[in-house]
Formats: structure tokens, sequence, C-alpha cells
């Protein structure tokens, strides 16, 4: 059995490889298979955790009847299926959209703006003796200044209401600079963890399944 | 009517919402208001999973191009949906965890969906390879720094950066590879990322409020009134 | 299907077969042979790098025939590359070392399967070093699958020969609890009882039935912690609840993409240890002596990062040279007319 | 700058003597511990409720060990009992240096008290018990009220610009290229007769970044209703995908052709990130769209479905706040909409002088946080360097101002 499930899996691993050379008719087979065994997992998986644990539990178990409105709202959505009153499911909808709005301005603005300008905010140097600060090294020195100036011309980068011309425009250009970094940091570092999957892919093909590898 | 109350609906849970956070009384809105979600998500799922059904039925049933195909993946979705509703093969029974080792669900986990999805993300490092190839041109000021900076970082992390630069001396050891490496991670790299994030901040802050003071109705089709 | 993909499947099925029962088991080539075929890749690459200067650029599927040879031929290479110690790998194995026998070590695994290879062959060298020094481990997850993930690991740490003379015990000299939902509130709780978030281990057993944990209350009973970790719940939310509020000394293995937003921790010293990557696991691999997996998949690393490197320099080189004679070629041509 | 008392080439100089001189001075002088580990008994323990929130909390603080002992301390334990009875529990643990504890496993209005002990090996040190304290809940948030005040100021301009801009003002807003470039992209769609796909992101409709995507498949809805172009968009989510179908459905009801919208446009595929990636891929390969947008939240497949979308020649418009993944995008597609841009672009594209008001209202927002960066860290450093008391006020100030308590 546990033999099989190895053949399984390798047969399945190859056929989305194929996928590199071009389409073809076993990464179309893997393709389905894979769509519809994982429509069904999902589905699988927030019946038993929302319906069944989180809805059916809660309300015989601790009469937590407010949750009700949820599943009326849900019921609401399905009404799309009769088209005389399918505008009701728009309701669901806006309730969404508005939830949505409304948590997100709060966390965003907080952890996001105010979080981030209160950490930019630090002494670049010092130069009183015996700080700690006084005796760090010039390039984290260095470092503090380009934290901040980095910040500072990212943020004119992004303004609409001026046009990047002039001095403005120069500074705009030092942010998109320091931007164009962190992009290609970002890139360097997630080569890395790209490769190491694919070796585990790999690892697995001629390891645990033709056992080539010693 | 029938497009005034949904804007309604929006402008007001997203106000009550805003303020529950300043109000401790109704500080779990936001966590009650969750839930409302995830089941309304399990519900609309009906409608994404008809919808499913109804497009490969469609090509089974038209004998389309690849038909076989459909059918393929309509056999996976209800296998999938009876091994997991019906807890088939489950040692525990239906009170068990859907999840239990030995059940079918947990199986077809192991041996079909991970081994995909492991693949497809497997197939990421092939593309970054290409796009490394093939995107990565110093054709102007932006795309250079971008080169240079993944280049310090990529190098940075192999023994070939560590011994290239090995004999610059302790004084200067910023300058060895993997060090320079660090200082971007540190220092450029943060502050680009608190621009954008910053930005992105301000930017949801603005939408999410022309959503709630009803400028913004694309999302219900009311832009054309 | 077509005749092309037809024939190219029989191809597939006749080597895969060949590879599965004819091909004399284990493959590996030795330190000549692999120099060898090393050698050659360079030369073709150095080929393409002449091609392209002359303006052919080579398309996506050499790329990927390249990425693919650089991935998997050092498996079978019996070549290893040098692998320098970095201080914060060097600071877990220190960590571990200095625990009396019988010290009980917490280990989380917070992790689902598609960051094994990256995370795995951490997890099986920490089981191998704390077990060969008669440490006591707890495990448990925030993630659905990781305490799977610690029963692979744990099984195949049973199988080295020194592990398994030991005759270890489950309940006594290993635990495994199992995953519990609530993510860093999981942490808070536990850092007043360990038996509130856990009232059974992974098997069912009541926590006051394993006589390993039955006397640990709460991370004041922990000697050393370490973290496995791919994401949200992960390090930042151990280090803010467990290092933070209850003093717990934690190291921690993270993805590549992650580590970079660990070093503040490191450096504050709310984290003794961090292993990064699969550099960090073939590290620590070394600093242990124990050389497994993470050293071996190193040598696939660095050379597809190699490989990375040199289309880079070769696309480049492309832009720039082959800028020039296109030009050159445009005025040969403008000249013709 | 005559009272810098340090040129700066000079200061780099003299620097690496400086931390010699420093280290040298600054030798370690012997410590006796005492031996009386009674001594680190912690004192002066307060127990209160903590301030604004459901009644669901006390915090206790109490002094710490003397420096010199505290080599010995292993921690302190926390202990509980109620009003009425003397059997005290444990409640929780924290290190040595932490001298604070929140007990949230408290129920509102029942008074308690505490104890607290220090740990020197195995045992406790047990403290007194503290006076009972009781938790309750409190009304209003006061501790959010920075939050609550710079809030307002960002709304509060936003809003202004809006209506600002429905008086009619006129309001000048910069180009932005990405966007600039929707027209043309799907332009090029129109004359090769082929399909524009549009993905937007694989999180629900409860991310942002799927809302924006959405308002932007509304503006692109709205051409291709126009020149009756075939738009062909894969969804992973259900409300997403009913959601997307009434927004391109009055598009197309807008473009006065209510017969040629088709349900089938936006069809689901699988909640699993990397099912529908490889269902994306295979319509990428097999429709050959001559125009893919990528606009919402996106993961690991962002640099997937770019790269197939570049091998087959289609032009390739991206848009997320997701910083991971903006480097792939940028590198491997024509056009990228960074980050704030990608909220920016409806309001941008609608033309409509409200909602191009909201975007001079973040702008107010940017330049608040500019000029608080400059004044903060220049404060920052006079404060730090030379004391002076009106620096230090200042640059305390802000950062209670940004400071968000929880």
């Amino acid at each position: 059995m546990e033999i099989f499930g190895t053949w399984l899996a390798a047969f399945f691993t190859l056929g989305i490889i194929s996928f590199l050379y071009r389409d073809n008719a076993w990464y179309k087979l893997c393709e389905s298979i894979f769509v519809g065994i994982s429509a069904g997992y999902w589905f699988v998986t927030l019946f038993w955790d929302n319906i069944h644990g989180l809805f059916w539990e809660r309300i015989t178990e601790r009469h937590d009847y407010w949750l009700l409105i949820g599943a009326s709202l849900g019921l609401m959505m399905l009404l799309r299926l009769i088209p005389p009153i399918g505008w009701i499911s728009r309701w669901p909808l806006s309730f969404v959209v508005g939830a949505t709005a409304g948590l997100y301005i709060i966390n965003y603005f907080a952890s996001n703006v105010m979080v981030q300008v209160e950490n930019t905010l630090m002494p670049l140097f010092s130069a009183k003796f015996g700080d700690p600060l006084f005796s760090a090294s010039p390039y984290s020195i260095v470092g503090n200044i380009v934290v901040a100036a980095g910040t500072f011309t990212g943020l004119v980068y992004f303004f609409f209401s001026k046009e990047h011309k002039g001095a403005f425009g120069g500074m705009a250009k030092i942010g998109i600079w320091t931007i164009m970094i962190t992009f290609g940091a970002s890139f360097g570092y997630t080569v890395m963890s790209r490769m190491s999957l694919l070796i585990g892919r790999m690892d697995f093909i001629f390891g645990d399944w033709l056992g080539l590898i010693r | 009517m029938k497009r005034k109350i949904p804007v309604i609906i929006t402008s007001l849970v997203g106000t009550v919402l805003i303020l529950s956070v300043f109000f401790p009384p109704a500080e779990r809105m936001g966590e009650d208001f969750s839930i409302f979600f995830d089941i309304i998500a399990v519900f609309a799922f009906f409608l994404g999973g008809g919808n499913l059904v109804r497009i490969h039925g469609n090509k089974i049933y038209k004998k389309a191009r690849d038909w076989g195909f459909s059918a393929v993946t309509l056999a996976g979705f209800f296998l999938m949906l009876a091994a997991g509703l019906f807890k088939i093969a489950n040692p525990g029974g239906i009170a068990a965890d859907v999840t239990a080792q030995g059940s079918l669900f947990q199986m077809l986990y192991d041996w079909i969906f991970n081994p995909l999805g492991a693949s497809m993300y497997a197939l990421l490092a092939f593309y970054v390879a290409s796009a490394s190839y093939r995107a990565f041109r110093a054709k102007n000021k932006e795309a250079t720094i971008l080169l240079i900076a993944a280049f310090i970082i990529l190098l940075g992390r192999t023994p070939l950066g560590v011994y290239a630069t090995a004999w610059i001396p302790e004084q200067f050891s910023l300058m060895q590879i993997p060090n320079l490496a660090i200082w971007i991670m540190t220092a450029p790299n943060l502050a680009g990322q608190r621009a954008i994030m910053i930005g992105i901040a301000l930017g949801v802050i603005s939408m999410s409020l022309r959503l709630i003071l009803g400028v913004e109705r694309t999302y219900l089709g009311t832009d054309n009134e | 299907m077509t005749r092309g993909e037809l024939m190219a499947y029989l191809v597939i099925v006749a080597v895969v077969l060949l590879l599965a029962f004819a091909v004399p088991k284990p493959i590996s080539f030795s330190t000549t042979v692999s120099y060898i075929i090393v050698g050659f890749i360079a030369l073709v690459l150095l080929i393409i790098f002449v091609r392209t200067i002359q303006g052919n650029m080579v398309g996506r599927r050499i790329v990927f025939l390249f990425v693919g040879m650089a991935v998997i031929l050092p498996l079978f290479m019996t070549i290893s590359q040098p692998i320098p110690l970095s201080p914060e790998v060097k600071q877990v194995y220190d960590a571990v070392v200095a625990l009396k026998p019988g010290s009980k070590v917490l280990v989380s695994f917070d992790y689902d399967p598609p960051s094994a290879p990256e995370l795995q062959p951490m997890a099986e060298t920490f089981f191998r070093l704390c077990l060969s020094r008669d440490l006591k481990i707890v495990i448990m997850g925030l993630w659905p699958q990781g305490p799977q993930q610690a029963e692979i690991a744990m099984r195949k740490t049973l199988e080295y020969p020194e592990i398994a003379s030991k005759n270890l015990r489950y309940g006594i000299d290993y635990v495994n609890l199992g995953f519990q939902t609530g993510n860093e509130f999981v942490i808070q709780r536990m850092g007043g009882d360990f038996k509130s978030m856990f009232p059974t281990d992974l098997n069912g057993t009541a926590y006051d039935s394993l006589p390993l944990v039955r006397n640990v209350r709460n991370f004041s009973n922990i000697d050393y912690a370490f973290h496995l970790s791919a994401g949200y719940p992960g390090t930042v939310e151990w280090v803010q609840v467990a290092v933070d509020r209850y003093g717990l000394k934690m190291g921690a293995g993270n993805t590549a993409v992650q580590t970079t937003q660990m070093y503040p921790y490191l450096r504050a010293r709310q984290l003794v240890g961090l292993l990064g990557g699969l550099n960090g696991a073939a590290e620590f691999e070394r600093a242990a002596d124990m050389i497994g997996k993470a050293t071996k998949f190193m040598v696939s690393q660095s050379f597809s990062h190699i490989i990375v490197i040199a289309f880079i320099i070769i696309g480049n080189a492309a832009f720039f040279l082959g800028d020039k004679s296109r030009k050159r070629k445009q005025e040969a041509a403008g000249g013709g007319h | 700058m005559k009272n810098v008392p340090i040129s700066y080439p000079t200061f780099f100089i003299i620097l690496p003597l400086l931390i010699i001189l420093n280290s040298a001075l600054t030798a370690q002088p012997e410590v006796t511990p005492i031996d009386s580990a009674a001594a680190l008994i912690p004192r002066n323990i307060t127990a209160k409720d903590f301030k604004y929130d459901r009644g669901e909390t006390i915090e206790l603080n109490w002094k710490p060990a003397d420096r010199v002992n505290q080599e010995m301390l292993d921690g302190y334990e926390v202990y509980r009992a109620e009003e009425s009875s003397d059997s005290f529990v444990s409640i929780g643990f924290t290190g040595p240096d932490v001298t604070r504890f929140k007990d949230n496993g408290v129920v509102s209005e029942k008074r308690y008290r505490y104890r607290v002990a220090a740990i020197v090996g195995d045992v406790p040190y047990l403290s007194e018990a503290t006076p009972p304290a009781s938790p309750t809940m409190e009304l209003v948030n006061f501790n959010l009220a920075n939050l609550f005040i710079i809030g307002c100021l960002i709304a509060g301009a936003v809003t202004y610009f809006i209506g600002h801009a429905r008086r009619g003002k006129k309001l000048f807003i910069r180009k932005i290229a990405g966007l600039e470039a929707i027209d043309e992209a799907i332009g090029r769609a129109t004359e090769m007769g082929r399909p524009i796909l549009f993905v937007p992101g694989i999180n629900d409709m409860d991310d942002v970044q799927t809302i924006a995507g959405i308002t932007l498949l509304g503006r692109v809805a709205k051409v291709v209703a126009d020149y009756d172009i075939k738009i062909n968009m894969p969804v992973s989510r259900s409300i997403v995908m009913t959601t997307a179908r009434e927004t391109i459905k009055e598009a197309y009801m807008g473009a006065g052709r209510p017969d040629a919208y088709n349900d089938d446009m936006v069809r689901y595929i699988t909640d699993e990130q990397f099912g529908y990636v490889a269902a994306v891929d295979g319509i990428m390969v097999r429709e050959k769209p001559a125009t893919c947008f990528y606009l919402g939240a996106f993961y690991a497949e962002s640099l997937i479905l770019a790269e197939t979308g570049n091998s087959i020649g289609a032009i390739q418009i991206a848009g997320t706040a997701q910083p991971a993944q903006l480097p792939f995008f940028v590198a491997a597609c024509d056009y990228t909409l960074i980050g704030e841009e990608l909220f920016a672009a409806s309001a941008y594209l609608s033309n409509e002088p409200k909602q191009l008001g909201s975007l001079k209202g973040q702008d107010v927002g940017k330049l608040l946080a500019m000029v608080v960066i400059i004044v903060g860290v220049v404060a920052a450093t006079i404060s730090q360097s030379w004391n002076i008391a009106f620096f230090t006020r200042l640059y305390d100030l802000m950062i209670k101002l940004f400071t968000v308590q929880n």
C-alpha cells in the first residue's frame, strides 16, 4: 500500500514537471485531478471546520444563537439562484465589503502607519561620549541614515499630487532606487528557498521512489 | 431601493467596525464578523462548487474538446467529497477527525493532493531561474540597482561569495559579501519595505473610506445610475 | 494525444522502469567522475555564453534543463563543499550540549510539508543530537501538519544505530503532544499550564499518564526550546510571548525567506541560536558532526545558485555585447543598401 | 554648525580609538552574590485592574531584585486566589527580567489576591499577598486616543478632498505609468482578437486587495463590453466569483448589450492555491490570451503565472500589496502597480473628481508621515547628542503620538 502511494505520488510529480517542456496530456490529467480533488478537499474542510465546528456545535452546545445572522446572510447569498429575488444576494456582499473595509482601516493604520513611523523615529548618531550609539560603527550610522532617508524618499515616490520634477523628482528617484534595492534583495533571497523546494522534490523522485540515492 | 440598501449596509457595517475598536464592550465585533464571513463562505461554496459541476458537466454532455479531463475532475471532486463527508475508511468511524491516519480522505491527501501541490510549488525553482535570465538586464538605472542587490544577496549565501571576498581585511569587513548582504537586508531593504508598507496602508485607508462613504460602488454594479 | 506525445510517454515509462528495476542501486559518482561532469557543464555554459554574445539567445527550456541538472546531479556526487560555521548556528549547538542529561527540551513544529525540504533536516539533526545526549524531548505544533512532520523525523532518528541501541521509549524519553489551534494564544496559555492546552497527546493518552511531562507544568520546567518555523504563527510569536514574557530560552530554525526578519531578535539575545534555510541546516549538521541530508542538499543548492548567477551574467553579456554586435550588423546591413 | 564638538572626518578617525578606550575603562567589578535568596522576594507588588478592556485582565507589577542577586534568579511565579479563599494557585511564570504580569484568566467584578514568588533553583520564595483587586470593564479605550486623533486627521483629509472635488474644484494627479498602459493593453487584445485574462489573486473578499482588484475589474470590463472582447476570469473563491459576475454584468448593461454577457466569463476553479495555479497555467497555454491582468493578493504563485504569461507572449499588468511578491511581478511583467498604486488605481481610472479627491487626501497622510519622520529623527539625534530639553520633549511627544498600546 505504501509503495503504491509512492508510485502514485511520483506519477503526479513527473506529470506536473512535464509542463516545463510544454502543455501535454499528462499535465492535463494531473491538472484535472488536482482541481477536482482540491476543490473537494476545501469543501470538506470548510464543512467540518466552519459549519460543523464553528456553527452547529456552537449553536447546539453553547447556544450562540447570534450565529444565525451569519447563516441567514449565507442563505441570502444562495438567493441568486432564484432570479426574481436575486438582488437580495447583494446584501451579504455589501456586508462582507463593509466589514472588510472597516476592519482593515484600523489594522493597516495601526500596524503599518503608526508602528512603521514610530520605528523610524531613531537617533541617527550620537556625539555624546559613552553613549552606546556613540561607539556604533560608521556602518551602522550610515545604515541609520539610509533607513530614515530611504523611507522618506520612498514616500516621495508614491506622492500623487505633484509631478516628479526638479528636486522633488530627484528625491522620488532616490526613493524608487531604494525600493528597487528592496526588490532585488527579496528576489535574491527567495531564489534560495525556491531551490530547496525543488531539491526536496528531486530527493523524493531519486531517493524515496527510485532508491538511487544513498 | 434595490441599490440604496446595499450601500447603506456597507457604510453602516464599516462605520460600526471602525468605532468598535475604541470601545472595549464592542471590542469583539471584528472577531464575530469574521465568523460570519466564514459561514457565508461555506454557503457561497454551493455556488462555486455548483459552477464547477455545471461547467464540467456541460463539457461532458456536449462531448466538447477534452471532455474526458472534465470527467476526471468531476470524479476527483465527488470522490473527495464522499471520502471526507462520510469519513470513508476512517479508523475512528464517523466521530473521529476527518484527517485521521488511514482514512481514505487522508490517503488521497498524502498521495495525490500533497505531491501535486509540492511539485507545482517546486516549478518555481525553474521559473526563478528563467526570470533571472530574461528579466535581470541592466537596461536602465532602476534595473541595474535591482540586479546588483539581487546579485550580492545571492552570492552572500554561497561559499563562492564567502571565498571571493575573504581577503578583505577585518576593518573593512562590511565589504565582505556576506556582511554586505546582511547590511543590505537591514538598511536599504528595511527603508524600502517601510515606504511600501506605509504607502499601502494609506492606500487601504483611502479605498476603505471610498467604499464606506459610498463613493466607490463598482463591486455592486451600481456604477451606471 | 498526438503520436509524438505518445512516443515521449513510452520513452519516459521505459526510462523509469529501467531506473526502478534494472539499474544497480545506489548510484554514486566518484570524485573524478563528479569533476568531469562539473567541467562538462561549465564547458557547455561557456559555449552558450559565446553563442549568446553572437546573438543567439537560448530558449527557456535550456535554462530549465540546466536548473534540473544542477539540482539532480549533485545528489549522486560524492564531493562535498566546505561549510563555514556561523556563530548563530554554533549557539544552538552549544546550548544543547550545555544541557545536563535528562534535561527537557521543547520542540515546536510550526510548518507543513511544502517547507519540509528546508526544515526537516534541521528537525532530524536536532532530535539526533538531543537523543544521543540523553535529553528528553517534548514535541508540539501550532500548525496542523507539524506534529506529523515530527513523527516522520522521529521515526528516522530512531533508526540510527547509536540511538536505536538506547531503546528509547515513548512517554518516557520523548512525547508528541500534537497540534492545538489558537496560534499565539496557545503559547500564552502554555505559560500558565501546558495541560490546559494539551489535555492529551497525539495518540489520545492523557497528559498526566505520560511520565515525561507529568511534572512539566509550564515553561519554567523546560530547559531549552527549539522552534521550527515557516510563517505565522512562528518565531516572532514565540519570541514575543514565550521569551519576552515567560523567559524561555529558545533557539529557532527558519526557512530562508524568513531568516532575515529574525536577526534583530538574535542581536537582542531573545533568540539563543538560529538556523536559516538549508544553509543553516547543513551548518548545524557540521557543528553536531552528524552529516545528513542538508549537507548533501547544500551541494545541489550551491550548484543551482551558480547556475542562476551564470545565466544572469550570460543574459547581461548578451544585452551589452549583443547590442553592439547587433548595431554592427545593422551598420553592415545599412552599408549594403 | 559651530557648536558641533567633533567634525565628521575626525569623528570617524577617533572613533576606533574611543572604542578601545571605552572598553578599557569599563572593566567589570567583582561581585559577590548575597547568600540569602530571601532577598530576592519581589517587593511592592501592585495588582490593579488593567485599563481599558472588557474587564478580563488584572495587571501586576513589582520591584525587581537587586542587580547583584539577579544572577541566581530563575524567574518569577505568579499565584492567585479569590478574595474569600486562601488557596493560591499558580497561574503563570515570567523570566527574571520581567516584572510585569497580565492575568487574563479572571472574571469581571470578582475580587482576587495575588502572591509572587522568586524562583531560585526549584524553590519558590513567596511574597505577601496583595490587597484584593477586581477587573472592571471600561466603556472607552483612552489608550487609543492617539490612534483616534491621527486617524481622524487622515480620514478627515480624505473626506475633505472628496467633498472639495464634488464641489467642482480642479485637482492635479500625476500620471501613473501602469494605469496608462491598461487601455493600450486592452486595445492590443482587440487588435489580435484574443481574449483577456483577469486574475483577482487567491484571497477571498475579506482581503482589501481583492476588493481593489474587483473595482479595477469594473473599469476593465467597461472597455471590454464596449469593444466586445472576450474576457476570461478564473477565480479561486466562490464569493469573488459572485461579486465578479455582478461587476461584469453591470458593465455590459452599461454598454447597452446585456445579452452579450454570459455567466461563464467568470468561473470557479478551486480554493487550493496551487490547484488554482495549475488550472490557470493550463488556460493560459491553451487559450493564449493577449493580455493578462494580475490584480489582487498573490503569494508564491506570482512568478509561476508571470513566467507562463510571458512564455505565451502576453502583455502583463500586475498589481499587488504583498511586498514579498512585488519583485517577481516587477521583474517579469510589463507594468506593475506597486502597493499603494493598486488601491489608487480604480480611483485614478474612474476619472470622477470625487474619487480623485480621495487620492489627494491620501497624500496628506503621506505628508504627515514624512514631516514626522524628518522632525522626529532630527529631534532624536539632537536630544541623544546634546541633551537639549526642547528636542527631548519633542521626540518623546512624537513617540507617544505614534505608539500603539494594547
